[in-house]
């Protein structure tokens, strides 16, 4: 039997399972786990021909207004308890590292600015960011290294995770609380100061485009 | 945010390591304002800001910049060590100042004094923006505060089969290195053409039994030593030494009726 | 104030939330707990009023025939997959590595000189070949067993498979270069001194006529 004929056979003998079916496995993988898993992840550990991506359509409406919820954060799903019972998991709150001002600032810029250098960091804030603050935010993996900019010296650039989006219960960086307001008020701008040249105008060309891209993707 | 007093201000984790030696502490804590609580000079023109009680756009930088040149006298006369940025901003403030006040001077280069303004106002604005935006952002539902994963995730069981790859490459190195390490053998002496001692002895052991006559000791060449002259003669030699062997052990006997004539041997029964 | 009177005012004040409420409340807490959670500590945990084993009741129906059920172990409650969906706990991973040095060396041996006994092979490599050698290509299947040899103790021999001629990208195992294009495409480089022996010719003289014997038949 040659191996064309033998797949023909598995497929026909291992035809996707049932809607319903579909939707049972992706509720047990997302509640099994802890961290939010990705629609190809499902798919990769579903049986071959099943659509993760539309058995989540229909867990999500059937987890709405429930204990637990399904969510999206960034291009994963995960599932969590509905925020109005927070009152009853004392017992599971974690004591989590309080963040100094400076860190929460830059957080905040890499966020709403991303991707953002080291340099515009500082501009903002009007002060110089100390490593060990970079390196508290790169160690909870709330913000990772983003590509380089294209501009002399190539700085690396920041942006924030998934883990980052999942923590704060954001499903992508556009739903950051004030975007659009900060947006049209022109203060996501990175704007030079007057007295240099127009040089800079161009680095401020490639920003917004970059920033336009990572938003609307 | 807007309504932090000065007094909580320097209650926030400075990022900056401890400048002031604690004498300077303590002349700080007269003073209104505790400058290592700042995060630099944006800041400190920011909360002096809060005192005009305006929209950050309808600033009056000029009176801006007048506050923090008189802040910063008043942290000289207390003998408090202000960091290197903040009089590169007071420097900066004086200059900006002396362009606001006076007319334009159009024969020189550069950005306006109003133009400065407008930018030190925008900068002022976007950090305030920031600060408001990080608060809020703190201020959301928190996964592990308000609300929770899997208590007990279920561990993903990794199954790992482990697929082995070769390439042809491989397959032709792996044996042109076996045909090419067979020439490395140590060297060994060709015994092809040798027909020893303890083979022609093994061989007439095993036949003696079966010649119950005499029977000529060439007979028991082995097959095919007989045609090489080089090889015939390497067997006769052993096999006649294997005779030898054999009569001295007992085994049989050996007779030659002339000189040249061809050698008999038999069998010698044990039991004579 | 006596606190009988109080818990009164209380009791008043915080009357217990609807039973759909309390169902996603055990739900969640369930959810969140690292361990099964009994139903006194559920009650302890909820609301004044409220009645964990009612819910759990509710809760349990609701999930039967789920992708995640509501299970009893002792005298606590928690949340697991169907176990029919154990299947999609586990991920499997491929891991690619190279064969052996030995595996190949035996392949090789095996293809070359086709079909071959054991003691052929440890002749020609001048070790002996491990069993596990052996049985990882037969498991491969890039070996299999031949004929007999008409010879004594009637050894096995070892042919190469059709797998292994698809894997290598050849028509038939004639298709292996022999020992001259082995050495004009540089394989046979470090070739000692050719002062021992018969020359490499005459071997490959005699390989070739092996060869072709071994694979006419």
């Amino acid at each position: 039997m040659s191996d064309v004929e033998e797949d023909r056979i598995e497929e026909s003998l291992f035809e996707a399972p049932p809607v319903g079916e579909q939707e049972r496995m992706v509720e047990a993988v997302l509640f099994a786990s802890a961290d939010p898993v990705t629609v190809a992840d499902l798919n990769a550990r579903m049986p071959h021909g099943c659509d993760a991506a539309a058995a989540l359509v229909h867990l999500k409406k059937r987890y709405e207004g429930r204990g637990v919820n399904l969510v999206k954060t960034g291009n994963a799903w995960a599932m969590r308890t509905a925020p109005d019972l927070s009152f009853l998991m004392q017992k599971e709150t974690v004591e989590t590292r309080k963040l100094s001002r400076a860190a929460i600032e830059t957080l905040a810029i890499i966020a709403y600015h991303q991707p953002v250098t080291r340099a515009e960091i500082e501009e903002i804030r009007g002060v110089a960011v100390s490593r060990g603050t970079v390196d508290q935010l790169l160690e909870m993996e709330w913000i990772r290294f983003g590509r380089r900019r294209m501009t002399p010296g190539r700085p690396i650039t920041f942006v924030v995770t998934q883990d980052f989006l999942d923590q704060f219960g954001l499903e992508s960086a556009r739903d950051l609380p004030g975007l659009k307001e900060l947006r049209s008020a022109g203060l996501l701008e990175n704007r030079p100061p007057p007295s240099l040249g127009a040089s800079l105008d161009d680095e401020e060309g490639g920003e917004d485009e970059n920033q336009t891209e990572l938003f609307e993707e | 945010m807007t309504s932090e007093t000065p007094k909580k201000l320097s209650d926030w984790t400075a990022e900056k390591p401890e400048r002031l030696s604690v004498e300077d502490r303590m002349a700080a804590e007269a003073l209104i304002i505790d400058v290592d609580g700042f995060e630099g000079p944006l800041d400190i023109l920011l909360t002096l800001s809060r005192t005009q009680k305006v929209d950050l756009r309808k600033i009056s930088v000029l009176q801006l910049a007048q506050q923090y040149l008189l802040f910063v006298e008043k942290a000289k006369e207390l003998r408090l060590e202000l960091a290197a940025d903040y009089l590169v901003m007071a420097a900066w403030l004086a200059f900006l100042k002396s362009r606001l006040l006076l007319p334009p001077d159009p024969t020189e280069e550069g950005p306006t004094g109003e133009e400065l303004a407008v930018h030190l106002a925008f900068q002022l604005e976007r950090l305030q923006a920031m600060r408001d935006v990080a608060a809020r952002l703190m201020g959301r539902d928190r996964l592990g505060r308000d609300f929770f994963a899997r208590g007990s995730p279920e561990m993903v069981e990794r199954v790992k089969t482990v697929t082995y790859t070769a390439t042809l490459l491989d397959l032709m190195q792996g044996y042109a290195r076996i045909r090419t390490r067979d020439e490395f053998r140590p060297f060994v002496l060709d015994r092809e053409s040798v027909y020893t001692l303890e083979e022609a002895l093994g061989r007439m052991r095993g036949l003696i039994g079966f010649a119950g006559d005499w029977t000529e000791i060439m007979s028991y060449l082995p097959e095919g030593w007989d045609q090489d002259p080089v090889k015939l003669r390497s067997a006769t030699a052993a096999t006649f030494a294997a005779s030898l062997e054999l009569v001295k052990e007992g085994k049989a006997e050996l007779r030659q009726a002339d000189a040249f004539a061809p050698i008999q041997l038999r069998r010698r029964d044990p039991r004579e």
